[in-house]
């Protein structure tokens, strides 16, 4: 049997690891969006481990929107690096300072 | 309605109605109109006198309107006191104030102020007469400052002249200066006796004695010292004492029938009367009126210095008025209040006279006051001669003149005074003082060779009518007035002065002796060291007037010094002014522009800005930035859920 | 009060906006150039149809539907009501802007809609599923419109940046939300609540996915310092999409901070005021410092936004309790705020209906003689954004204030009035620039007859509720209770 | 027992496959990393009898959305993108992300969640039956989700950039140079100087 | 008590007749001023129509309209007047048809000019007749708005900066008052002023309270130090707009602390007295001296001013200084105090109409322009001294008698305090009189000079109304006293 605390770890490191990726790729959009899509992975690792262990299926519900609102939430993202990339010939984000102080 | 009121309403009409139209109605009908007005007032002040005095009516209160009432408890209010010492005292006004206008109908002639001199007079003559008439001290302050206003005006009268204006301003400022103790003074004795009324503070003095102590600056003082003291500063700035006399040599540079209605018979002997008024008070201040004695001492001897070196005509006029006032102080601090009013009222005519003479003498030489540029004047102005001779005898008290009748007594009633025998003789020594700058005048004007050019000195002549007239009315009750005085303001007691009643008073024993004004003038024969004093002055005067030539002082000598009031004002310029001036800069730049303005206001929006700027920083533009500021701040607001989840 | 109706009616709101959004995308599909403006009064029509059947079917239900994913009730309606009004004024206000950029097109209205959707779902969301939905669809809908709407890249850089951090919150916001399910077992907001209540103690789960939750409902506010994306979305987007961006979501967003932490965590209210403390202190400084040293009018208002935020999130701090409603204080302030802002935005967008893109305060300047009606409109709501009584903003200031107050947090009362004060200045300097200063620039064309109309509506209705609060704190207490 | 052992095999390799993500050089790399984090999640599901969920994000996210992103890094050349992380970034960022974990292993150990004995088993059917009776609202928004991002993807890149329009007289006599002008006349220095 | 609503009507005949004018077009000046003048002068009658109805006796509100107004926070519309509101709606009233009638034509933007003034005037008067706090805020926040736009658009130089300085100077102080007007009407469950009550609060938050409504009132006094606001707004200020700024909106203060401080606080305000009155001084004596290095005609007065609300500071808090306590001289204090306000209201209007004029002409404020104008301009000339020895309280006019009336109660409380309050005789009169010197009188050496001429008919009835009501006030100060000296003496009995 699965301990429900080593699969929270297990999801813990996942988001932890997303949040620090997100930030490390501070250039490269690509690469932002995938930490991103771990960040969801280790909160859909979260939902499935609980709505085992609850035997409850409205964690399983939760994740499968959580799946498809992120792929759609990719797309868009996907959607708006293209359009970046047309404009600025870049997926650069630092180069995207116009908006500061 | 009483017949008092006309008294101060007249010249109040006359000033309101002149002010009002005078440039319309035209300069006849000005002067016409305030002279009216002030012989209206002195012929009902002279009813009024005779009712209370001659037919011995008590004396009562004619009010005219609430001023104020406040509580129930506290009720002001304006109208006339009509009483011996009041009514003598508007008589004098009045008259004094009646020969002024007529002087200067032909004075004034030719200045194109002249609707507005005549407004500011009549206004002069109300205000001196409010504050004369007054039973509360707020009508006598109203009228205090009404007086200051008026001579304000009338010294600045010629605006454009920068040294009028100067002059003015500097009259009022150390005026006020004194008023300021006016102030302190009857907020004291509200403070004491719960009223403003005189006659309330007066029973209440004579009921029960015993007042609280006032905490003075930290010390417990009688109230009764503290109210004199406070009062006779406001009284010091009014009647130019030392060191509060600085403005009235400067007043000087108003119309010379100012200089004689106000600055030498009406107005500076305002504090005089003030504390004549007060005499019960001053009674119970023994303190106090040893420090009226010494100031009145000081004053009558360093301006009578100052005045035998002084080359302006009207200069020497005036430090001799500062001087004769602090022979009247002298008699207020030697409890002889009553010979200080006679002094006050003699003095009123010999000095108006006497600026009147300086006047008519000025206006002959075409407002030349210098007297290096006179000399020998009698023979071409023998009425002015003969009025400054009178004026000059009755001014050093020689016998028989209304000078020496007011003036013995003070000496007097110094002597007996019991206040030391150092005052009598200081102002014994007085008399000499006065007795050489008197002479001086005459000599000096009036005799010797001319100093102008011969063409002219051929030109000057008598001036008109109007301007003589005046000068012979004042002349005779300058020379006659005192023994009729003597007779019934000393042995009468006619001002009902409580103290001359107590034998014990100096005065009262001064002229316990006397029966008559006969007896008073006898006494010369026995105690002639006044006379001698006079005539060894007028024998010093001859002596330094003889040779005709006037060098300027120079400024370091003795003279020099004695010449420029002992400078004075030159003292108060570096003393007074100047650090006022500078406190006043550094309060504005450096206080309130630098600290209060500059830093703590401006300050504050500074840093906002500084914090604003800073704070903007934060937004760099780099994403990475702000998701690690997320970052941070969701684990810490973690951990703070964590913390305060575990003690759940 | 309470009746029963269809499940399908319960939703006809929602159901309505949505035909209407399919329909409109249908038809724009069919027109060219000029007759795009059609799909613009489709728009339009379909947010007031939407308004009424909101008021007509849902007016006096109080329920849960859809297996208690779907709450029906007065608060819903009122906050539902106030979004399709704005979002209308907003279409309206955008017009002239998008018809001179070549922007009116169906897209636009159909994104906009999709987001009002979003938020009226987020606004009757009972169940953490149907708010991450909601969330999530408002989110698109707006990542997609600051992009869409472009006309200078800031736009598509604030949109890239935007979505980044709403990915993320969003991340955070579902691993809070995943916790409480482990804790509660259930995404039943209610039933969450009665998890909480017979769980004795508390496990710790639930405050930290407490505070991750709320994290997430802070970016949605734009709560200090989850701010930053605020100012850059406000300035580097279109104006329309700021004003978008500006009104309608923050009334969302006090809704989901209703539904989500006060329906569901009321019970442990202390455990989270403390972190909205820090929020709402962090948001007033950070917000209203900002603003001051700011030359674009749009991020000025951004930061003031922030600023605002922070007035609106103090009343989650004082909560309910027996002599004060810091949640009803909210609900006014955030209604109040988000007109004022429609007004705001709208006068912006005016000043750049025709031209270049306006956007600098200095393009205010003596806005008084170029047009005193919109000059005059935009003083009212700068003094009523600055707190002046007789204005919507005084009395929304006001409750918040009295909530503090009566919550014996005086010192907190103290700190937020003296930065009002601070914030009062950039309003003022609004006014300078429009009253004291010389302009520069001709007369402005006039603007569309609708246009005008609803900038002197709004301007009428941010000085009625000033003066006569009381129907909208009333609503407000019907709402809340 | 065997389920622990898979358990922390697929553990490892999801930790070592999100690390390939995040630190690989190459985006190519970084995608087959995230692939491969996928599959591990997916055969993690399993074990905790979520097949059906396991099966769709296999076939949504390697299938849909991984090559998704393959397709953007090769049209967008984004390894041209160099990170260059300092070592001080590196050290800066690891404090919170280890203060967070920590945080993280803190609460879910400490926090005795429920568990049902047995776990829950829930088949297709029930799911289906799920997602459009108790959920159907959030199918529907689900659904319209899909059609915004669907909206959104294909006009954003599809709209040229808007024209700037031309300037009227009005706004002629503040154009870019002029306005500039104003700009660094600014007043909010100086006022808030005042 | 009457049913026909004349403070409503006093409230928004003006407003209204204000916003009609802002809805004109500009260019019919002389139809903009007709109607300007007649909204005014009608709301002048109104209010003397109100002064000769209202009960002197009386210490007790009148002409009381109550209706609820926000139920939801238990605000009302409660108007309502005492002997201490009469007399300052009065000086609003009769201050805004001075400034309507000097109003100089050829300003730009004519109709917003004069409309913003009758609305300032409107929200004045309702300041004074509000007798619930809520409302009372209201129009005591509506009242910076048209002076902020006063002064902003008609200013001098650095108008901004003066508008915005003096805005956000007063709202600081002013939001604070609001968190105690709240927490005093949480407390009291009503917002009535009347009915406020600080029961039940622990003292340490009554001394915040206190401090609160003292912050707000001493801003807009204003009291030293928090005074910087006032020169600054005065020298930019327009001339109306000066002459309103000190005639009434200074006046709000002491009428605040009357209404607030004074009464609620009984047995604080004893504590805080000492301060006050320290302050008080300091404004006396160091304001002067700061007057006394003043160049700008305009700064001077403001200055003024300042130095002579001291007085009105100190006559409220000396009485708690009585040792014993004297029921008498604590009214003189307070009476003087409030006449003051009345008295400072004329005066100080009158002379920055009498600069505003020399600015007009010359365009200068500053006193080195000036010399001499005594003889080019004589009736300006004679109105200007005369406004000025009113300023040095010359006694006969309206000065003297708040002053003295304070000088006097204060030497109950202690000399030192008499004796410093006392030096503003001297200094009053050195930087007033140094002005009139400089400007007035002496040769033509200002540049200015050549373009001063005389005043015109309507300026002449102008200054010769206020120098009337100056005299009046100044011969008979009964008048306005016996009006509120009931209220005066309820307040001491409160406060006491």
């Amino acid at each position: 049997m699965i301990e429900l605390k080593d699969v929270l770890a297990l999801s813990s490191i996942l988001f932890a690891f997303g949040i620090a990726g997100v930030i490390l790729h501070r250039r490269n959009l690509v690469r932002l969006l995938m930490c991103v899509e771990l960040i969801l992975l280790a909160v859909n690792i979260n939902f499935v481990a609980f709505s085992n262990s609850l035997a409850d299926i409205s964690g399983q519900i939760f994740v499968f929107f959580i799946l498809t609102i992120a792929a759609a939430e990719s797309a868009v993202g996907l959607a708006m690096i293209i359009t970046l990339y047309r404009e600025y010939k870049t997926v650069d984000l630092d180069k995207l300072t116009e908006l500061r102080e | 309605m009483d017949l008092a009121y006309l008294v101060i309403l007249a010249p109040l009409f006359a000033a309101a109605i002149t002010a009002l139209w005078g440039n319309r109605l035209g300069r006849k009908f000005t002067h016409s109109v305030t002279s009216a007005s002030v012989f209206v007032a002195l012929v009902v002040s002279s009813v009024l006198l005779y009712k209370v005095y001659i037919l011995q009516q008590a004396p009562y209160y004619v009010q005219m309107f609430k001023w104020l009432a406040i509580s129930d408890a506290i009720k002001i209010t304006i109208g006339v006191h009509v009483a011996p010492l009041t009514t003598l005292m508007m008589v004098v006004v009045s008259a004094v104030s009646f020969c002024v206008h007529i002087f200067s109908i032909g004075y004034m002639e030719e200045d194109e102020g002249y609707n507005r001199f005549f407004t500011y007079i009549a206004f002069f003559t109300f205000s001196m007469l409010t504050l004369v008439a007054a039973n509360n001290f707020l009508q006598l302050f109203i009228g205090w400052e009404a007086v200051g206003l008026s001579s304000y005006l009338l010294i600045g009268f010629w605006y454009s002249k920068p040294s009028a204006t100067a002059a003015s301003l500097k009259a009022f400022l150390v005026n006020r200066v004194g008023d300021m103790g006016l102030v302190l003074g009857v907020a004291a004795i509200f403070y004491t006796f719960n009223t403003f009324e005189f006659a309330d503070i007066f029973s209440q003095i004579a009921g029960d004695g015993a007042q609280n102590d006032i905490n003075f600056l930290g010390f417990m003082i009688s109230p009764y010292e503290v109210i004199a003291i406070l009062l006779f500063i406001g009284a010091m700035g009014k009647s130019a004492q030392f060191p509060l006399h600085v403005w009235l040599p400067d007043s000087m540079e108003g119309p010379t029938p100012i200089s004689a209605l106000i600055h030498a018979a009406t107005m500076v002997t305002a504090g005089v009367f003030m504390v004549a008024r007060l005499a019960p008070v001053y009674e119970q201040a023994e303190f106090a009126r040893m420090f009226m004695l010494t100031i009145g001492t000081i004053t009558a001897i360093s301006m009578g210095f100052v005045a035998i070196f002084q080359y302006d005509i009207k200069r020497i006029v005036a430090y001799s008025t500062i001087s004769q006032l602090g022979y009247m102080v002298i008699g207020l601090g030697a409890s002889a209040y009553s010979a200080s009013i006679f002094h006050l009222a003699t003095h009123a005519f010999f000095k108006a006279l006497m600026f009147l003479v300086a006047g008519s003498v000025i206006l002959a030489l075409h407002h030349k006051q210098d007297v290096r540029k006179m000399g020998g004047l009698r023979k071409k102005m023998p009425i002015s001669f003969v009025c400054a001779v009178f004026a000059a005898l009755a001014l050093v008290g020689f016998p028989g003149t209304s000078g020496f009748f007011s003036k013995e007594l003070i000496i007097e009633a110094v002597q007996h005074s019991g206040m030391g025998e150092v005052f009598y003789i200081l102002a014994m020594f007085g008399v000499l003082l006065t007795s050489i700058y008197s002479f001086r005048f005459i000599f000096i004007v009036f005799f010797g060779k001319p100093r102008m050019s011969a063409e002219a000195y051929d030109h000057i002549h008598e001036p008109a009518k109007v301007v003589t007239i005046p000068l012979i009315l004042l002349a005779i009750p300058s020379f006659l007035v005192g023994a009729l005085m003597f007779n019934h303001l000393i042995l009468n007691n006619a001002l009902g002065v409580a103290a001359l009643a107590q034998p014990d008073n100096p005065l009262a024993v001064s002229i316990s002796e006397f029966s008559g004004w006969g007896d008073m003038l006898l006494a010369v024969v026995h105690h002639p060291i006044a006379l001698i004093l006079i005539l060894v002055g007028c024998g010093i005067a001859w002596f330094i007037t003889r040779s005709g030539e006037f060098a300027e002082h120079k400024s370091k000598s003795v003279k020099g010094i004695l010449s420029n009031g002992y400078y004075l004002n030159e003292i108060y310029a570096v003393f007074v002014v100047q650090p006022v001036q500078v406190i006043a800069l550094i309060a504005h730049k450096a206080f309130d522009n630098a600290f209060i303005d500059t830093v703590l206001v401006n300050g504050t929006a500074f840093v906002i800005e500084k914090s604003s700027r800073l704070l903007k920083k934060t937004q760099t533009g780099y994403v990475y930035h702000y998701l690690l500021a997320m970052f941070i701040f969701v684990v810490i607001f973690g951990w703070l859920a964590i913390r305060s989840g575990v003690t759940l | 009060m309470e009746r029963e109706i269809p499940v399908f009616m319960t939703l006809a709101p929602e159901i309505s906006l949505l035909a209407s959004a399919a329909i409109i995308l249908l038809i724009d599909l069919f027109l060219k150039g000029k007759q795009k403006v059609i799909s613009y009064w489709l728009s339009v029509i379909a947010l007031l149809i939407a308004m009424i059947i909101t008021v007509i079917t849902q007016i006096a239900v109080d329920d849960v539907v859809l297996s208690g994913t779907y709450k029906v009730d007065i608060f819903g309606v009122v906050l539902k009501t106030t979004i399709l009004f704005i979002v209308a004024g907003v279409f309206i206000y955008s017009r002239t802007y998008l018809e001179v950029r070549e922007l009116l097109r169906g897209e636009f209205f159909i994104l906009a809609i999709m987001g009002t959707l979003g938020m009226m779902i987020l606004i009757a969301a009972h169940s953490l599923i149907t708010i991450y939905l909601g969330i999530e669809l408002l989110s698109l809908s707006m990542y997609a419109m600051v992009v869409y709407c472009r006309e200078k890249h800031s736009s598509i850089e604030s949109g890239i940046k935007y979505f980044i951090m709403g990915a993320v919150a969003s991340g955070v916001l579902l691993f809070g939300m995943s916790l409480i399910y482990g804790v509660a077992g259930s995404l039943n907001i209610f039933e969450i609540r009665e998890a909480l209540l017979s769980t004795k103690p508390i496990p710790l789960a639930v405050p930290f996915g407490l505070v991750l939750m709320i994290i997430g409902v802070a970016f949605k506010f734009g709560a200090v310092p989850f701010h930053m994306w605020v100012p850059d979305v406000y300035h580097g987007s279109a104006t329309v999409v700021g004003l978008y961006v500006g009104t309608a979501p923050k009334v969302a967003a006090f809704a989901l901070a209703m539904r989500l932490l006060v329906e569901g965590f009321g019970a442990i209210h202390t455990q989270w005021a403390d972190i909205f403390i820090v929020l709402a202190i962090l948001s007033s400084v950070v917000g209203n410092l900002v603003a001051i040293t700011q030359n674009n009018i749009k991020r000025m208002l951004g930061y003031s936004a922030v600023a605002h935020i922070g007035f609106i999130l103090m009343g989650f701090v004082t909560g309910e309790t027996d002599v004060t409603n810091g949640y009803l204080s909210s609900m006014f302030y955030v209604i109040v705020y988000s007109i004022m802002a429609a007004g705001a935005f709208g006068i912006v967008i005016f000043l750049s209906d025709r031209g270049f893109e306006s956007g600098e305060i200095d393009d205010f300047k003596g806005l008084r003689s170029r047009n005193r009606w919109v000059a005059f409109i935009m003083l009212l709501i700068m003094l009523s954004m600055a707190g002046m009584p007789g204005t919507a903003g005084f009395y929304a200031k006001f409750l918040i204030i009295q909530s503090l107050v009566d919550a014996n947090m005086i010192w907190l009362a103290i700190l937020f009035v003296v930065f009002a004060v601070v914030g009062a200045f950039y309003y003022l300097r609004i006014i300078k620039c429009m009253y004291f200063d010389n302009a520069y620039k001709e007369a402005l064309p006039d603007s569309r007859f609708e246009f005008r109309i609803l900038l002197g509506v709004n301007g009428i209705v941010i000085l009625g509720f000033g003066i006569f609060p009381d129907g909208v704190i009333s609503l407000c207490k019907m709402a809340l209770f | 027992m065997i389920e622990n052992i898979i358990f922390y095999v697929i553990s490892a390799v999801t930790i070592g496959s999100a690390l390939t993500t995040i630190f690989a050089r190459k985006s190519v790399y970084a995608i087959i990393g995230m692939v491969l984090a996928f599959f591990s999640a997916a055969t993690l599901w399993i074990l905790l009898n979520a097949e059906f969920l396991a099966m769709i994000l296999i076939v949504v996210y390697v299938g849909a959305v991984m090559v998704l992103f393959l397709f953007v890094v090769m049209m967008t050349d984004a390894d041209t993108v160099q990170n260059n992380i300092s070592k001080f970034f590196i050290v800066i960022l690891s404090i919170p992300t280890i203060a967070f974990l920590f945080e993280l292993i803190l609460v879910t150990s400490k926090t005795s969640f429920k568990v049902v004995d047995g776990g829950g088993s829930f088949d297709i059917k029930s799911i289906g039956t799920a997602l459009f009776t108790d959920y159907v609202l959030a199918t529907e928004v689900a659904a319209v989700i899909l059609l915004v991002a669907i909206i959104a993807a294909i006009t954003l890149p599809d709209i040229k950039p808007a024209k700037r329009p031309e300037p009227d007289f009005d706004s002629e006599l503040a154009n870019k140079a002029n306005r500039l002008r104003m700009v660094a006349m600014n007043s909010s220095e100086t006022e808030a100087d005042q | 008590m009457s049913q026909f609503p004349l403070l409503s009507i006093l409230i928004f005949l003006p407003v209204v007749t204000g916003v009609i004018l802002c809805l004109m077009s500009e260019g019919r000046k002389k139809a903009l001023f007709s109607i300007a003048l007649a909204g005014g002068v009608l709301t002048l009658v109104l209010s003397v129509y109100l002064w000769c109805q209202f009960d002197t006796g009386s210490a007790s509100l009148q002409f009381i309209e109550r209706f609820s107004w926000i139920s939801k926070l238990n605000i009302e519309y409660f108007l309502g007047v005492d002997g201490i509101s009469v007399p300052l709606i009065l000086l609003s009233t009769i201050t805004t048809i001075v400034i309507l009638l000097t109003a100089d034509r050829t300003t730009e933007n004519y109709n917003l000019y004069l409309g913003l003034f009758l609305m300032l005037e409107g929200v004045l008067i309702g300041v004074f007749s509000a007798q619930d706090s809520i409302l009372f805020y209201l129009f005591w926040e509506l009242s910076l708005v048209p002076l902020l736009l006063l002064i902003g658009i008609w200013g001098g130089e650095n108008r901004k900066y003066a508008a915005i300085k003096f805005f956000l100077y007063t709202f600081l102080g002013s939001v604070l008052m609001l968190i105690a007007l709240i927490y005093l009407g949480s407390n009291s469950d009503t917002f009535a002023i009347a009915d406020l009550t600080v029961k039940g609060i622990p003292q340490f938050y009554q001394q915040m309270l206190f401090l609160f409504f003292l912050i707000a009132f001493a801003i807009k006094i204003p009291m030293w130090p928090v005074h910087t606001w006032l020169p600054d707004a005065h020298v930019q200020a327009p001339t109306g707009g000066s002459v309103i700024l000190a005639a009434v909106m200074l006046k709000l203060g002491g009428y605040g602390l009357l209404r607030f401080n004074l009464p609620l606080f009984a047995g604080l305000s004893e504590g805080f007295a000492l301060f006050i009155i320290v302050l008080s001084l300091i404004a006396i004596v160091y304001i002067s001296f700061v007057a006394l290095s003043q160049n700008d005609m305009k700064s001077l007065i403001a200055y003024s001013s300042i130095a002579h609300m001291g007085f009105v500071t100190l006559g409220l808090f000396v009485i708690f200084l009585f040792k014993p306590f004297d029921a008498a001289t604590a009214a003189m204090g307070v009476n003087g105090a409030v006449f003051q306000m009345v008295s400072h209201g004329l005066i100080s209007a009158a002379l920055f109409l009498a600069v505003g004029y020399l600015y007009k002409l010359t365009g200068t404020k500053k006193i080195k322009d000036f010399g001499g104008i005594a003889r080019k301009a004589p009736v300006f000339s004679t109105f200007f001294v005369f406004f000025a020895f009113a300023n040095v309280a010359l006694p006969g006019t309206s000065g003297f008698v708040g002053e003295f009336l304070v000088i006097i109660a204060s030497f109950r409380a202690n000399f030192l305090i008499a004796l410093v309050s006392a030096l503003t005789m001297v200094l009053g009169a050195s930087y007033t009189l140094f002005m009139i010197k400089r400007v007035v009188f002496g040769c033509d050496t200002g540049k200015a000079v050549a373009m001063v001429k005389d005043i015109g008919v309507i300026d002449k009835y102008v200054y010769g109304l206020l120098a009337a009501l100056v005299l009046l006030l100044g011969l008979s100060p009964s008048i306005i006293i016996d009006v509120f000296q009931p209220v005066v003496e309820r307040i001491i009995k409160l406060a006491i």
